[in-house]
């Protein structure tokens, strides 16, 4: 029998991602909070403290991390916000690629900020 | 006997017109059902009012409906315990479907994916000890040592399930996805799973919970366990389910 | 040539399992109920699927037909049965003394039954009140009327039936002597229609006076109402009924994650509302814990009574009236093509139906044979697809 | 038969709808509502951020700006928000695993109590520099 709920092999992988990623920010949310805003004197840090802080280089791949996490997360969290709105099949397909899309330019922005901040 | 003199605001609707809520006040014995009242407007106020009932009893689960907003079995809630002594008792059909008249819904779609779910509604028995269907209804019973029929399973019964649809209903999920497979057949296919051991069924059914719209799609908000009047547990089922299929992933590679 | 229209009014079990053996014989059949399936007598019914022990001292012909019944239903409906088979227990001496005319009943009317050993029957029933005196086992069973019609009825629609719920019946059209259609109400659109019948069949259970009355016809049909009370919790597996011959609250059927405790007998005005006496309830409680002494302790989930439709005879008692089921060819009351069928059990509405259906093949001339003994129903849930 | 239908979008926003409803809807809807805001929020940050590309002095009139009260109000809201959120998804977590499903909503409690004792702390931390 056809059966009409037919179903999608992506949806596990999307649940575990989202999981994993939201594990993984309670993590490096802690620490970017803590680090940023509670030992940095007066809440934030100044031109030259985020520099020097940035060029540590453990911190430098924690805060990456964080940031390929923290999109990823949201955009999954849209995703199934949006799926509400009763996408068909295809134009299911096209709002992963689109968010997908979003994500790569988000994750991109971010190096490219760090890379200028660096330097 | 003590009556009770209980105004009911309750939905409407006829074809070609705009639906809308109609007020009556009937008087029932204060140990009255909700299906009581609803009884009593029809046979004494309006004869045209649709609604869904046959067993009285929680077993056929046809009278679903919304009491005050909330999913409930009109045939098992008292009147006194739903009613604040004041406002009109409001009666609404349930969510996430199409109405077709007045308290009537089209459960098509309900229906349709416990066909799909193949859960046959008889099962080996359970324990028939104080069998509860709430918690507070256990309490009550005093708990003394029973010896159990030493094979119970030689004894078959029905499914919990009464197929009342209130856990579609309930669903936040169910509201906003029209092809989510709802709350009632993923704890079908729970139970059709715990019946199997053979590997191909197992797969099958295991395939048809997963997908996007499948147990992935279930946002915890645990309204389905909270609305069942059968103490069913839907919520349970898809954690149990996701469990499974999360485990039989990593071991696969 | 085309096939006769039947028209049937109520989707109750005598509805549906005609409905069912008309559209299997090719029959074009129409089946109009005023509300959803089942909402009148059978489905508040006690939901015992009757060995035919409760008949088989008083009332042979019912007795064989039920376990006739039974064995049939459990061929075509597998599923929808709880088969745990149900116990007649003798708690008093005058129970005690029934004991060997039961027997001697059940077989005469070849229905099994089996004496079990006092502690084994205790065993098997935990619950059961551990004063016993004796134990007979029995096949009845459990079914859930709902389900039992919607099963009939997609199968029917299988077959090409039409089922309409929500529609009433608000007159008939006659001509001269004969009816000819009836005359519906969608209730849900509140509009009218006229369907043409070449025979009305008459379905309505305790509503059926009223509906023939709307033909001219008068029924000497009595509503009779009966109290149910459902436990909170299961305290049986088996059906538990009391050994003698059948009197107020002498059963606890279970079912699903209940028990239920029946039944009272009072003679009712209006089969639409009626008022459940509390001291009926009471005595509900009082007799169950008879038989299930937890009766007492156990939260109470609902209460249910409905009418059945008892047909009188000048003189008895309710209870004393036929409980097998009566036909009425109207063409007696000078008008044709209309027929009422009312009294009996859901558990015996396939054989009922059957004998319908052979009127209704008499009258219309049909030659075809029932087939419905062996036909393995759909499955219910295709009745809302 | 015609049938009443309602409209997609009554239905999507039925998801926010937690009146009567028990404790579970409540903790879904405030997942998502948190969740919204802490996209919104997410993208802000970002935005924010690119003033370090233009530099110092750009930057550090930033911090000083947000060092005023009400910015440190507005702080406290995002941790309250974050910590709600991210507590109650160590719930959605753990319950999509089968795990603690029956203890659901004291678990909910007793997370939100968690995150209204780590808000405090924190406020009174941000508010004393």
């Amino acid at each position: 029998m056809d059966n009409p709920f037919a179903k999608e092999p992506k949806a596990t992988t999307a649940w575990l991602w989202q999981v994993f990623t939201g594990i993984g920010l309670v993590i490096l949310l802690g620490m970017h909070f803590i680090a940023n805003h509670f030992i940095a004197r007066g809440g934030l840090r100044d031109f030259a403290d985020v520099v020097a802080y940035l060029r540590n280089p453990i911190v430098l791949v924690l805060e990456l991390l964080f940031l390929l996490f923290v999109t990823t997360h949201a955009l999954l969290g849209v995703r199934a916000i949006l799926l509400d709105l009763g996408f068909s099949g295809r134009a299911e397909k096209r709002l992963s690629r689109l968010l997908t899309g979003v994500g790569v330019l988000t994750v991109g922005y971010g190096v490219w900020l760090t890379w200028i901040i660096i330097h | 006997m003590n009556m009770l003199e209980v105004p009911l605001e309750i939905f409407r609707y006829k074809e070609g017109e705009p639906p809308h809520h109609d007020t009556f006040t009937v008087q029932v014995p204060e140990t009255a059902h909700v299906i009581d009242a609803i009884d009593a407007v029809w046979a004494m106020h309006d004869r045209s009012l649709v609604f869904r009932r046959a067993c009285h009893h929680s077993s056929c689960g046809s009278c679903s409906l919304r009491v005050n907003g909330v999913e409930m079995l009109p045939c098992i809630t008292r009147v006194k315990d739903v009613w604040d002594g004041r406002a009109p008792l409001r009666l609404d059909p349930l969510r996430n479907f199409p109405v077709v008249s007045d308290l009537v819904v089209d459960l098509s779609s309900f229906f349709q994916r416990m066909s799909a779910a193949e859960m046959t509604i008889t099962c080996d028995a359970e324990s028939s000890l104080p069998l509860s269907v709430d918690d507070f209804a256990v309490s009550k019973i005093p708990s003394r040592a029973v010896e159990l029929p030493v094979n119970l399973s030689r004894f078959n019964r029905f499914e919990n399930c009464i197929e009342c649809a209130i856990c579609m209903s309930a669903c936040p999920t169910m509201a906003t996805d029209e092809k989510f497979f709802g709350p009632a057949a993923l704890a079908a296919i729970f139970r059709a799973r715990q019946k199997t051991d053979s590997p191909a069924d197992v797969a099958h059914l295991l395939s048809l919970a997963d997908g996007e719209h499948g147990v992935w799609r279930c946002h915890s908000a645990f309204e389905c366990t909270a609305a069942c009047p059968q103490a069913v547990d839907p919520a349970g089922k898809i954690m149990a389910l996701r469990r499974e299929l999360i485990t039989r992933r990593f071991k696969k590679r | 040539m085309r096939s006769p229209q039947v028209l049937i009014v109520g989707a109750g079990s005598t509805g549906a399992a005609t409905a069912h053996d008309l559209a299997l014989r090719g029959f074009r059949v129409t089946v109009i109920e005023r509300g959803e399936v089942a909402s009148g007598t059978t489905g508040r019914n006690h939901c015992l699927l009757h060995s035919g022990g409760r008949y088989c001292v008083t009332d042979h012909e019912s007795a064989i037909e039920c376990i006739d019944e039974n064995l049939i239903l459990r061929k075509i409906m597998p599923d929808l049965l709880e088969l745990n088979d149900g116990l007649f227990v003798a708690i008093s001496e005058s129970d005690l003394a029934f004991k060997e005319r039961f027997l001697e009943g059940c077989a005469t009317c070849h229905i099994p039954a089996r004496d079990i050993p006092v502690k084994e029957v205790l065993a098997m029933e935990p619950f059961l009140n551990p004063g016993v005196l004796a134990a007979i086992q029995v096949p009845d069973g459990v079914f859930e009327p709902f389900r039992f019609c919607l099963a009939f009825l997609a199968t029917a629609r299988l077959h090409g039936a039409d089922v309409r719920t929500y529609s009433e019946v608000i007159g008939f059209v006659r001509s001269t002597n004969c009816v000819t259609g009836v005359k519906v109400q969608d209730r849900r659109t509140g509009k009218s229609e006229t369907i043409g019948a070449d025979l009305v069949v008459n379905a309505a259970g305790p509503w059926a006076a009223e509906i023939a009355a709307k033909a001219g016809v008068r029924i000497p049909e009595v509503p009779t109402a009966g109290v149910m009370v459902a436990l909170d919790c299961r305290l049986n597996n088996m059906v538990v009924n009391r050994l003698n011959k059948p009197s107020d609250g002498d059963i606890v059927v279970p079912q699903r994650a209940t028990s239920v405790i029946g039944t009272t007998s009072w003679v009712v005005e209006n089969p639409d509302l009626i008022s459940i006496p509390p001291e009926h309830v009471a005595r509900m409680i009082r007799q169950g814990e008879q038989l299930l002494p937890e009766v007492r302790n156990a939260p109470m989930r609902a209460k249910m009574a409905v009418a059945r439709p008892l047909i009188a005879r000048p003189g008895e008692d309710a209870r004393q009236v036929s409980r097998t089921f009566e036909c009425f060819d109207h063409a007696s009351d000078g008008v044709n093509g209309f027929i009422t069928i009312a009294g009996g059990k859901t558990t015996t509405a396939r054989a009922m139906a059957e004998r319908v259906a052979d009127i209704v093949c008499k009258k219309l001339d049909v030659d075809t044979p029932c087939t419905t003994r062996e036909l393995p129903l759909a499955s219910y849930r295709l009745f809302y697809q | 038969m015609a049938t009443l239908n309602y409209s997609r979008i009554r239905r999507t926003g039925r998801w926010v709808d937690v009146r009567r409803r028990k404790l579970g809807m409540w903790a879904y809807a405030l997942n998502r509502i948190t969740g919204i805001g802490l996209v919104v929020y997410l993208y802000l940050h970002l935005g924010v951020l690119s003033m370090l590309a233009h530099g110092q002095s750009s930057w550090d009139s930033f911090t000083a700006l947000a060092r005023s009260p009400f910015y440190l109000a507005l702080d406290v809201i995002l941790l309250a928000i974050i910590l709600i959120h991210g507590l109650n998804g160590i719930r959605v977590a753990l319950t999509g695993f089968d795990i603690g499903v029956r203890v659901q909503k004291r678990l909910f409690v007793i997370l939100m109590l968690i995150a209204a004792a780590a808000l405090v702390v924190a406020a009174a931390k941000i508010f004393a520099v």
